[in-house]
């Protein structure tokens, strides 16, 4: 009520590149899930600045949509993590190249 | 019966394909048989023709059988005839029966040899081919004669093929030719713009009333066929062929490389005379490239020591003495030459051959000696042959010829006739030479006899030597004019006679010439000489004075080295690298595709980031 | 109607020879042959028509393009057509013994190609040409691939890129053909006679038939597009080099000659003098390549892009003599080219090799073989009085009027021509012999095939005037200078 | 004016969090910089977000995080190995890429003629009845997204056992 749009978003935009450059820097999986978590959060928080500017409740629920798509993501994701521990005894995401053909 | 001509050249054909198509099948004696008959019936032919002809020239002094249309389209055409006239009968003569004799002894000298069917398929081909090319009346049928010698050369000279050495030079052979052929090929092409046809006689007249004489084109038309009449005939500067090409056997040598297809050069010319009136500075080539051949065999001539080395220099000369003859346009009296040398230089080939087929195919003459009483019958063979070829006078038709050809020239230009004369001493020098060496002196040992098929042809074609001349002789001995006076209708009259000085010049030089043989041969020089390794001019004269080297110099290396520049393909090479450049490609974008999420990551930021910074900042 | 029996049959035969092969192995052989023959006896008839075009079919195929299926059949397609099922019956004759696998699938492939073949001399409609181009291909490069020798995957994908990407540049030309004559008259067609005669003009036109000389002058394998040929013909099996050598090059002539030339005069005129001096280039790169190589069945295909270097110059020098020439050395070069073919299939499948460096001397062992070998060489080589020589000098003479130098070069290139073939002849059949082989000369099957093709060769160049009678219709309507 | 001093804590935390090396710690400070976002959100005047914020997001899915990192039984080697792992160059080219993209979008973000002026609050109420009504359709999806999520950590998670 107090600020204008721009203060939000650039704290959206701070934190997004925040976890960017953490995804794009970090080896480790479980900093890789947390740097998304972060980015998908700034999002949120883009969007409920948004709202805000224009006064309308669409903002709040495309941030409960993307709360959603944390949780669901997290879900899935931790369990990989879990897998990829019993499977390569590592959680280092380079080493992750199955994905790769063989020769 | 002047429609059964067709038959002479059929006959031979159709015992080539004989024995092609039955080749394997059929015992050697048939294949000889079929070989030598087919020619033979084709020689009995050609007399029975010109037995008619003698008693009734038919109208005109020439007589056309059209065989049947060949080409026609609006622009050109050509039609497949046999055109007989004094000139094709001549040869028809000189080709079916020197062959016929050439056939016979063949049996006998390549008896045992592989391919005997072959060779024999061959040599009917090489008949058919050379009459053909002598009675066609149409420049684009003699062409196919014109190749068709050739590839029988090919085929015969590298008839024993195992030997690498006698594959070269069957090719090289063929390839100096076929260069000499190109040029005659293109030449024909301007004849067949300008005249639509390439009928002989057609064109002929065409280019009197079209072309005056001196002009442009009559002089490259005649320069150009010039050509390949000198590559077929063996002379400056496409002579290097010949001396190779007696790696073929010895009968092949005496037909092909002697008495028949090496003189297509002067047919050529004869037949085609009027074409060559019209270019004077061609004659003048002619006649000056005919007297460097002389002069160059002649040279080449004194020191070789393989015989049959020996006699393909003497060929080489005495064509280039028909070349003089037809560069002073005595035209006559080149085809008398051409006939007298067709009998004594198949006489000499094939008494050579006989000799050396006693002595397991040696050829060096240093390796003979004495053979006069060992062989008496190729001993008097081979003299009667050598005596025709230095002219010694009266003996042989080889002096009547040469006499009359010479006279020719003096009236021209008596300088021609010095080197011609220079020529007959150094003739009369190196065919005494071999002679002295091989049948006098310390003797070698010999066995054998020889059979009729041997005898028959050398007693045949010594008698013909002996005799032949007396058709033409000068005025001293007769003035008999009945050579030229068959020739007269298609060649024009005969050339008048050299007065005496100059007639007995031209009868002394020979005989200094064997007297010179004689005396170096009593000092034991031909002999020091054999033993002796040569010095570096006489191996330049042995190889044919350098042509061979500069020829593979300007001519075989540069091709060789293309060859080998281009082997790979290099357009091949340049779409390669477009392949080259893809699997490249290919593989740096599969390191990319690693696995890695990280790189995954940075890649999908970096495009990100390029997308966005282009929206924004554009 | 008949002309639709013409690819009806072999199509069908291709199709019914595919299963054969589960009852006896010869059968999809004989189903074949058979079904060649058929073809030969409806096409041989034909002939015999009053009027120029001896055969026309055409039905609406899409008619809201502007496409029908359209077929017509003149003297040159006649000759064309006739080479393409002779050639395919001895192609299938000369691989009779061969234990071949999957020996169905390779006849239909075989019938099929053969197929599209005579469809793309027969049709009229621009768009049924680029159909049969298509059909005419494809399976050739199934038998490359499949059947092919040692490197055939590397021929295959080389065969398929560059005859792809010359159809390609076909689909683009005549599709661009078509539309320009559609914006210049309001009707979309792609009917050969309705586009005859409406030349497009300016840069776009000239772009359009520049695409379509690329595309034809790759398939004829001149210089500097030849470069799938050699490793193609090479690895193909016996009958693929045949049908390649003898009947497919042919089909890039033939589009030059029926519609890169006639449908655009003018282009086709700016562009000669490059075409000519590129089939000297092919005259002389294919004749010195030809010379340097080992591998004999290179040698031969070398060779061909040195026999199309003249096709070339006969085709951009516009005039009846030089086309009349080009037709017959289409020809001749197919049935020398084809013996040839056949010649060195034999000869690997005797000696298992191809290298000339490991013959030598084969004339003792093989004398028949070798003495056709050294015949069709010879032929090949341009001697006169067999049929290429007719065919070379024809395009010669009709060249010399035109262009002298190209033709004095042309004339020249006939000496590497000679060179090559007697290096053939001495490596492979003269010279000593290398190895001891134990091996069976030519049988009465190879050597019936052989004489035919001899007399053929022989007939072509004592008595050319039946062909030169039959193509000359064709010819003088296609509207060059006579 | 309580929103600087919390943007300010959200940055912070979340900076230590992204290059913590014990990941248990770093969560913890994750932890503590989402509950200044749902101050942040609490100043835009969002409720119903920053309960949901501390509720959903703090307090059940980064603590989910945690009990399965705290799984993963982390020990001295891992530390050691994320020491190497965190290096200076490491942040080069990420750090590099990011800076850039944060120009971009504040130099977009400063071009914007969107004018600046005080938001209003957005009660709870028409976020619930807003969402109930028109975006039914969107919570549909969203359980629907949950139930996919459920079942593949639960496909997961059964084969992991086997």
């Amino acid at each position: 009520m107090i600020v204008s749009w721009q203060a939000p978003a650039s704290l959206a935009l701070i934190l997004f590149l925040l976890g960017l450059a953490a995804l794009l820097a970090r080896r480790n999986l479980v900093f890789v899930l947390m740097s998304v978590e972060i980015m998908l959060n700034a999002a949120g928080l883009l969007f409920i600045a948004a709202g805000m500017r224009w006064g309308t409740p669409d903002g709040q629920i495309m941030f409960i949509a993307v709360l959603n798509l944390a949780g669901a993501e997290l879900a899935v994701g931790l369990i990989l993590l879990l897998r990829l521990r019993g499977r390569l005894t590592t959680l280092d995401g380079d080493a992750a190249v199955l994905l790769r053909d063989s020769s | 019966m002047m429609r059964d001509i067709w038959l002479v050249p059929a006959l031979p054909l159709a015992g080539a394909v004989l024995l092609g198509l039955l080749g394997g099948k059929i015992p050697a004696r048939l294949a000889a048989v079929i070989g030598a008959s087919s020619v033979g019936l084709a020689a009995a032919l050609a007399i029975r023709i010109a037995l008619l002809w003698f008693a009734a020239p038919p109208p005109g002094d020439a007589f056309l059988l059209p065989l049947w249309t060949w080409i026609t389209l609006p622009k050109f055409s050509a039609v497949v005839g046999l055109l007989i006239d004094p000139v094709s009968l001549v040869l028809i003569l000189v080709i079916s029966v020197i062959g016929f004799f050439i056939h016979l002894f063949s049996a006998e000298y390549m008896e045992g040899e592989n391919g005997y069917a072959r060779y024999f398929a061959y040599l009917n081909l090489f008949v058919a081919s050379m009459l053909l090319l002598v009675l066609a009346n149409d420049l684009l049928v003699m062409f196919v004669g014109w190749e068709g010698v050739g590839v029988c050369s090919y085929l015969l000279v590298g008839f024993w093929f195992e030997e690498e050495n006698n594959g070269e030079a069957a090719q090289k052979s063929f390839i100096v030719t076929r260069v000499a052929d190109i040029a005659m090929l293109i030449g024909i092409l301007i004849l067949a713009l300008r005249f639509g046809t390439l009928d002989i006689s057609t064109v002929l007249h065409g280019a009197v009333s079209a072309w005056p004489p001196g002009s442009f084109w009559p002089a490259v038309v005649a320069g150009l066929l010039l050509v390949g009449g000198l590559g077929k005939s063996a002379q400056v500067p496409l002579q290097t062929w010949l001396p190779d090409a007696m790696a073929g056997p010895t009968p092949v040598s005496a037909l092909i490389h002697a008495a028949t297809m090496v003189t297509a050069g002067v047919y050529l010319v004869v037949r085609l005379h009027v074409l060559f009136l019209l270019a004077p500075a061609v004659l003048h080539g002619i006649a000056l490239g005919a007297a460097l051949t002389v002069l160059l065999a002649a040279c080449a001539g004194l020191v070789q020591s393989d015989i049959k080395r020996v006699l393909a220099y003497s060929t080489m000369g005495q064509i280039g003495y028909m070349f003089l003859g037809l560069g002073v346009g005595a035209w006559g009296a080149a085809m008398f030459h051409l006939a007298s040398h067709a009998i004594f230089k198949a006489l000499l080939f094939l008494s050579s051959g006989a000799v050396s087929m006693r002595l397991h195919h040696e050829q060096n003459i240093f390796a003979m000696g004495g053979l006069r009483t060992k062989l008496p019958l190729a001993f008097a063979a081979f003299l009667v042959g050598a005596l025709c070829l230095a002219a010694v006078p009266v003996v042989g038709c080889g002096f009547f010829s040469k006499e009359f050809l010479l006279g020719a020239v003096w009236a021209q230009n008596p300088l021609l006739w010095g080197v011609g004369i220079l020529g007959a001493f150094l003739t009369g020098v190196y065919i005494f030479r071999a002679v002295f060496t091989v049948f006098f002196g310390a003797s070698v040992d010999v066995s054998g006899a020889y059979g009729v098929r041997v005898i028959l042809p050398l007693t045949v074609l010594a008698l013909a030597a002996l005799g032949f001349g007396w058709l033409q002789t000068p005025d001293f001995l007769g003035g008999a004019n009945i050579f030229s006076n068959v020739l007269a209708p298609a060649l024009g009259g005969a050339a008048t006679d050299a007065s005496w000085p100059v007639a007995l010049i031209g009868m002394a030089a020979p005989l200094a010439g064997i007297g010179l043989a004689y005396a170096l041969h009593q000092n034991g020089f031909w002999r020091r000489q054999g033993a002796a390794s040569p010095g570096l001019f006489v191996r330049f004269l042995q190889g044919g004075m350098g042509f061979d080297a500069l020829y593979r110099a300007i001519f075989v290396k540069p091709f060789l080295w293309t060859v080998r520049v281009l082997k790979d393909d290099p357009v091949d090479q340049v779409f390669q690298l477009l392949q080259r450049a893809a699997v490249g490609l290919h593989k740096r974008l599969r390191e990319e595709q690693n696995g890695k999420l990280r790189r995954y990551a940075g890649w999908m930021m970096a495009g990100s980031l390029a997308t966005i910074l282009a929206v924004v900042f554009s | 109607m008949s002309l639709c029996l013409l690819l009806a049959i072999p199509l069908l035969g291709g199709c019914l020879a595919w299963p054969a092969d589960r009852l006896h192995p010869h059968l999809p052989r004989i189903i074949s042959l058979l079904a060649l023959a058929a073809t030969l006896a409806v096409a041989l008839p034909m002939l015999h028509g009053t009027s120029f075009w001896l055969a026309d079919f055409s039905v609406p195929w899409i008619p809201a393009f502007g496409m029908s299926f359209h077929l017509g059949l003149d003297g040159m397609s006649w000759l064309l057509t006739v080479l393409t099922i002779v050639l395919g019956m001895f192609s299938i004759v000369v691989s009779w013994r061969e234990n071949v696998e999957k020996i169905g699938f390779f006849h239909a492939n075989l019938m099929w190609s053969l197929a599209g073949t005579i469809g793309v001399f027969l049709a009229l409609d621009l768009f049924l040409f680029f159909y049969f181009w298509e059909l005419m291909l494809v399976p050739m490069v199934f038998i490359i691939a499949i059947w092919g020798h040692e490197d055939r995957r590397i021929a295959a994908i080389k065969f398929f890129l560059f005859t792809q990407g010359s159809g390609l540049l076909i689909l683009i030309g005549i599709l661009g053909l078509a539309f320009l004559h559609q914006r210049a008259t309001g009707v979309l067609t792609f009917g050969y006679f309705a586009l005859l005669g409406h030349e497009p003009g300016g840069a776009a036109g000239f772009l359009i038939m520049l695409g379509l000389f690329i595309a034809f002058v790759v398939k004829l394998a001149a210089f500097p597009a030849h470069v799938w040929l050699p490793v193609t013909h090479t690895q193909a099996p016996t009958a693929g080099s045949v049908i390649l050598a003898s009947i497919l090059l042919k089909t890039g002539a033939y589009g030059l000659l029926r519609f890169v030339v006639p449908l655009f005069p003018t282009a086709s005129h700016t562009l000669a003098p490059i075409a000519l001096w590129l089939g000297v280039a092919s005259i002389f790169y294919g004749a010195v390549l030809a010379y340097g190589q080992n591998d004999f069945k290179r040698l031969i295909a070398y060779t061909s892009i040195s026999h199309m270097g003249f096709v070339l110059i006969g085709v951009f020098v516009c005039n009846a003599l030089a086309w009349q020439g080009v037709v017959f050395l289409l020809i001749a070069h197919g049935v020398s080219t084809g013996a040839l073919f056949i010649i060195v299939g034999a000869l690997q499948q005797r000696l298992h090799t191809r290298e000339l460096s490991r013959m030598g001397g084969l004339w003792g062992d093989l004398p028949k073989l070798s003495s056709f070998g050294a015949f069709f060489v010879l032929a090949a080589m341009g001697l006169p009085g067999l049929g290429n020589f007719v065919g070379e000098f024809l395009i010669l003479r009709g060249a010399y009027g035109a262009a002298p130098l190209i033709t004095i070069l042309a004339a020249i290139g006939l000496v590497p021509a000679a060179l090559y073939s007697l290096i053939a002849i001495q490596r492979a059949f003269h010279g000593p012999v290398r190895e001891a082989r134990a091996i069976a000369d030519f049988g009465w099957r190879e050597n019936a095939m052989m004489l035919a093709l001899a007399a053929a060769i022989i007939w072509l160049g004592v008595y050319p005037q039946p062909v030169l009678d039959v193509a000359a219709p064709s010819i003088s309507a296609m509207g060059v200078t006579p | 004016m309580i929103f600087w001093p919390a943007a300010l804590l959200a940055v912070v935390t979340t900076a230590i969090a992204v290059t913590g090396k014990n990941p248990v710690h770093a969560l913890l400070w994750f932890v503590i910089s989402l509950l200044a976002m749902a101050v942040v959100f609490f100043e835009l005047g969002a409720a119903f977000a920053a309960a949901l914020e501390v509720i959903v997001y703090a307090g059940a899915i980064v603590v989910l995080f945690l009990f399965v990192v705290m799984m993963l039984s982390l020990d001295k080697a891992a530390a050691l190995r994320e020491e190497s792992w965190t290096k200076g160059p490491v942040w080069l080219l990420p750090v590099g890429f990011t800076g850039m993209l944060g120009v971009a979008l504040a130099w977009q973000m400063l071009n914007t003629a969107l004018p600046a002026r005080p938001g209003r609050a957005v009660l709870p109420a028409a976020v619930g009845l807003k969402l109930f009504s028109t975006d039914f359709l969107a919570v549909e999806m969203a359980s629907l997204l949950l139930l996919a999520g459920l079942v593949a950590a639960f496909h997961l998670a059964r084969e992991a056992q086997k």
